[in-house]
C-alpha cells in the first residue's frame, strides 16, 4: 500500500530527520527537505546552512516580523539563531565543496544504482537549472535523497539515470515512503521498508536492482 | 574623488551591449533604484550575470521583462518563467553555470586569477566542451574567470569612501562582483560619513568602488 | 559539542610528525599559547605551513629554533636567521611560495578546489616542475591545494559556538587555514557567550571550528 | 657626482612621490620605497595598502600608543586612517593580483632593460623569500622600481639579470639617485636625470643598453 503523497512526505522528512547527528551542519533543499526541520529530536542540536550565505537559520518569523535582508535559498523570509553567522556566497560554497557540510538533503527527479543523481533539468520541458545542487550533492560529506518512491505509478529509482545528472555516484542514501536504500560499490541494499508495504511491492516499483539482505528493518519514523 | 553622487551621473556610463554583474540572490541585496535606471534608460542587448533571473516583477527579473537581455550567466531561473519562455522561444541565451562554480569564476576574474579546478559538475553536461585534468587521481573542470564592464552592487551602509557594510544575507555575489568589473556602483540604504563604519566592520573596501548612490527608503 | 576547553585537552591531538597550519603575519595574529604548548610539549618533525617564520623568540620561529621542524611551506623566512641558517646546514626543508599564491592554495584546499591558475612566478624559478596552461594568450602556472592536519587560529572574540571576530591586521592568513584542516584549534583574547558576536561581525562561522581555547592576557 | 646614500634615497623617495595620483592605491615595499610616503604632496590624497591586510595604512603611532594589532607588511606597529579596512590575506592578494592596485613600489638588486626584475634571493648568500613581492609586481598596475643606482660602484641596472627573477618583463620605470628610466617594449629610455650628473656618467654606471632622447628632462625633485 503506498501513502498518499502527504503522508508520504511526513514518512520522508520523519525518517531523515533521524540521521542527522547533534553538531552536525546540514543543508536542506527547497520542498521535501525542508519538512526534516521539522522532526529533528530536540536533544539533537544541528545546525542548518543556507547557501545563500548564512549558517544558523532559524524558523521562519511570525507574520510582520519579516526582515527582508535574511531570506533562504528560496528567497523566502528566514530567522537567525543566536550563534548564527552571514557570509558571501564564496565563503558559502566554500563550506560546501570543502566538504565542511554533513548531509545535504535534496529532491530528485531520477536517481540510479550507481548513486547518480537528476535533478535540475528535464530538457525541453522544465529548466530551472542546477543553482547549487551541483556542488552541493560532490561537496558534503552525506548525501540524502529525500522523494516519493514513484511519479505517476512511475519508478524514479532507476538502473541508470535518462535525464542529464546533478552528480556522479555521489549519493549515498535514498529515503522514500516505501523504503530506506543504501548506497554502495555494489549497488542499491535494502535497509529498512515501510511497515505497509513489502519487499515485493518495493521491487515491483523500482527499475534498479535490489540488493535484498537478510535483516530488513521496518522503517523507524 | 568623491564618490557620493546623484543616480543621474551614472546615466552616461552604462550603454547598449554591456556586460554588467548585478548582485542579489532571488531579489534579495538586489539595488532595485539601479535596476530602475537601466528600465528607465532602456538600454538594450545587455550580458547580465548574476546569481539568477528573481522574479518577473522584482530584481533582475525585471530587466529579463523589458527585453533589454542578450544573454544571462546565471545559475537558476525557475523562478522567473519569463527568462524560460525568452531562451525557448531563442531570444535570449541562457548560460546556467553551478552556483559555486559561478562565484569562483567570479571571484577568479576579480583576483586576477586563470581559472579554477572544480570537482563540481564532472560527469555533467556541465563539463561539455571544457578542460579537464586530473589532480593526484581525481578529476576536475577547469573554470575560467568571468569579469564586467560594470557591477552594480547593494550596500546597507556605505560611507563616503565607498566601504560598504552588508546586513543579513544580503551579502551574497555583492562582495566578489564589486573586484570583477572595470566600474563599480553601490547603493546604499544608508550613506554615512567616512569613520563611521569602523575597519573591521567594511566587508568590501572602499578602493574597488567608483560612485555610491543613495538608494529607496 | 561543548567547544571551549583547556589546553590540556588539546595535547592529545598533537603528534610527532603532523602538518600544521598556523595563523598569523610575523607573529601578528599567532596563537603564543598554542606555541607555547607545542615548546612544551616538544612535538618533532613537523611541517608548518604559514606566511613566514616569524622572529627567533616570538611565533612561529620558536619552534625553528627549538628543533621541532621538518619542513616549512612559507613565502618568506628572512626574519628568522635560524631558518637560513637550517635550510644551509640541510636540517630543514624551505619551500618558498609567493604569498598570493601561498593563501590561494591554502584557500583552494579548504574550499574543495583542485587547484588555481596564477600568473604570479611566470617566468621565475617558482614555476620550475609546475604544469603551465595558456589562457588566452596569457601563460598560468597551475598551484595545487594545501591541507593540513590540525590549524592554529588566533582570534580576538570568540563566542562559544566557535564564530570568531578578528582585530585589525590579526586576521590574515587565520580565516583561511580555518578552512582548510581536519582540526581547527582557536586561541581566543576573550571568549564570549552565544549571541555577543552579531551574525554580521562574525568573520570565521563557528561551524569549522572544533575547539577553543582561552589565550594569554 | 654621485649623491651620498641618504641624499640618494631622499631623491628617489621625492621623484617617486611625484608620480602618485589623487585616489590611487599605492602599496610602497619595506626599506626605501617607505620613504615615498614622507613626500606626498598634501593636495594629492593616496591610500596606502599593506598586503598583510589593510587599505588606509596610516603613519606609525606614537610612542607608547602601538596597537599590537595594528600592523603593517614589515611587522612593526602602525595607525589605520578613519575610512579604511582590514580584510585576510585572500582578499589582500585579490586586490594585488586583481589589478586593483594603482602603483607598487620595490627595491631591486637587480634590474633589467627588459623590464625583470630580481630582488628576493641570492643563492647560497641571502634567501629572505619572495613575500609578496612577485604577486605585487605581477598584478599593480604600475611598477615603479626604487634604488640606489649601482651597488659597491658595479651597475645594478642590467643587460639580462643574473640574479633569480621576482618576475618577467613587468617593471615600468625605475628611479635612481641619478635618473629615471622608462621601461619600453624597444627598452630602457632615459626620461630625466638629477641635476648633478650627465648622460656619460649614468651611461658609464649602467650595463643596460639606454635610449637617450633629445628632450631628457633634469628630474624634478
Amino acid at each position: 500500500m503506498i501513502p498518499n503523497a502527504d503522508l508520504a512526505k511526513e514518512i520522508i522528512a520523519k525518517r531523515i530527520a533521524k540521521e542527522l547527528k547533534d553538531g552536525q551542519l546540514v543543508n536542506l533543499g527547497i520542498g521535501l527537505p525542508t519538512l526534516v526541520s521539522n522532526y529533528v529530536p530536540e536533544e539533537v542540536q544541528v545546525i542548518f546552512q543556507s547557501e545563500n550565505g548564512m549558517v544558523g537559520m532559524g524558523p521562519m518569523p511570525e507574520v510582520g516580523m519579516e526582515d527582508k535582508n535574511i531570506t533562504n535559498a528560496g528567497g523566502i523570509p528566514v530567522t537567525v539563531l543566536p550563534g548564527g553567522a552571514f557570509f558571501d556566497s564564496s565563503i558559502s560554497f566554500a563550506l560546501i565543496r570543502g566538504g565542511h557540510v554533513d548531509i545535504t538533503v535534496l529532491g530528485a527527479l531520477e536517481v540510479d544504482q550507481e548513486g547518480n543523481l537528476a535533478n535540475w533539468i528535464i530538457p525541453g520541458k522544465m529548466v530551472p537549472g542546477m543553482g547549487g545542487a551541483m556542488d552541493l550533492v560532490v561537496g558534503a560529506k552525506k548525501v540524502i535523497v529525500a522523494m516519493q518512491h514513484t511519479s505517476k505509478g512511475q519508478p524514479k529509482i532507476l538502473k541508470k539515470c535518462r535525464l542529464p545528472l546533478t552528480a556522479k555516484g555521489e549519493v549515498n542514501m535514498i529515503v522514500t515512503e516505501l523504503c530506506v536504500l543504501e548506497v554502495t560499490e555494489k549497488g542499491l541494499i535494502l535497509k529498512e521498508i515501510y511497515k505497509d508495504t513489502t519487499v515485493e511491492e518495493i521491487k515491483n516499483l523500482t527499475e534498479a536492482e535490489l540488493i535484498i539482505p537478510e535483516d530488513i528493518k521496518t522503517m523507524n519514523i | 574623488m568623491k564618490k557620493v553622487v546623484d543616480i543621474d551621473d551614472i546615466k552616461p556610463l552604462i550603454k547598449d551591449g554591456m556586460t554588467l554583474m548585478i548582485g542579489g540572490f532571488l531579489a534579495c541585496g538586489t539595488p532595485e533604484k539601479l535596476i530602475d535606471l537601466l528600465v528607465d534608460m532602456n538600454v538594450k542587448e545587455l550580458t547580465i550575470i548574476a546569481n539568477d533571473t528573481a522574479f518577473p516583477d522584482r530584481g533582475i527579473g525585471r530587466l529579463v521583462v523589458n527585453g533589454q537581455v542578450k544573454k544571462v550567466i546565471v545559475s537558476h531561473i525557475g523562478t522567473n518563467p519569463e527568462t524560460g519562455r525568452l531562451m525557448n522561444e531563442g531570444k535570449m541565451e541562457v548560460e546556467l553555470c553551478p552556483q559555486g562554480t559561478l562565484i569562483e569564476r567570479i571571484r577568479a576574474g576579480g583576483a586576477g586569477l586563470g581559472g579554477v579546478l572544480t570537482p563540481t559538475g564532472v560527469g555533467t553536461i556541465v563539463e561539455e566542451g571544457k578542460q579537464k585534468l586530473n589532480i593526484n587521481g581525481k578529476e576536475y573542470i577547469l573554470e575560467l574567470p568571468l569579469k564586467a564592464d560594470i557591477s552594480l552592487v547593494k550596500g546597507n551602509i556605505v560611507d563616503e569612501m565607498g566601504n560598504i557594510f552588508y546586513k543579513g544575507t544580503t551579502r551574497n555575489f555583492n562582495p566578489i562582483i564589486a573586484f570583477a568589473a572595470d566600474t563599480v556602483i553601490v547603493e546604499a540604504d544608508e550613506i554615512v560619513n567616512i569613520g563611521q563604519l569602523t575597519p573591521e566592520e567594511v566587508m568590501t573596501p572602499g578602493v574597488v568602488v567608483n560612485y555610491v548612490i543613495k538608494g529607496g527608503e
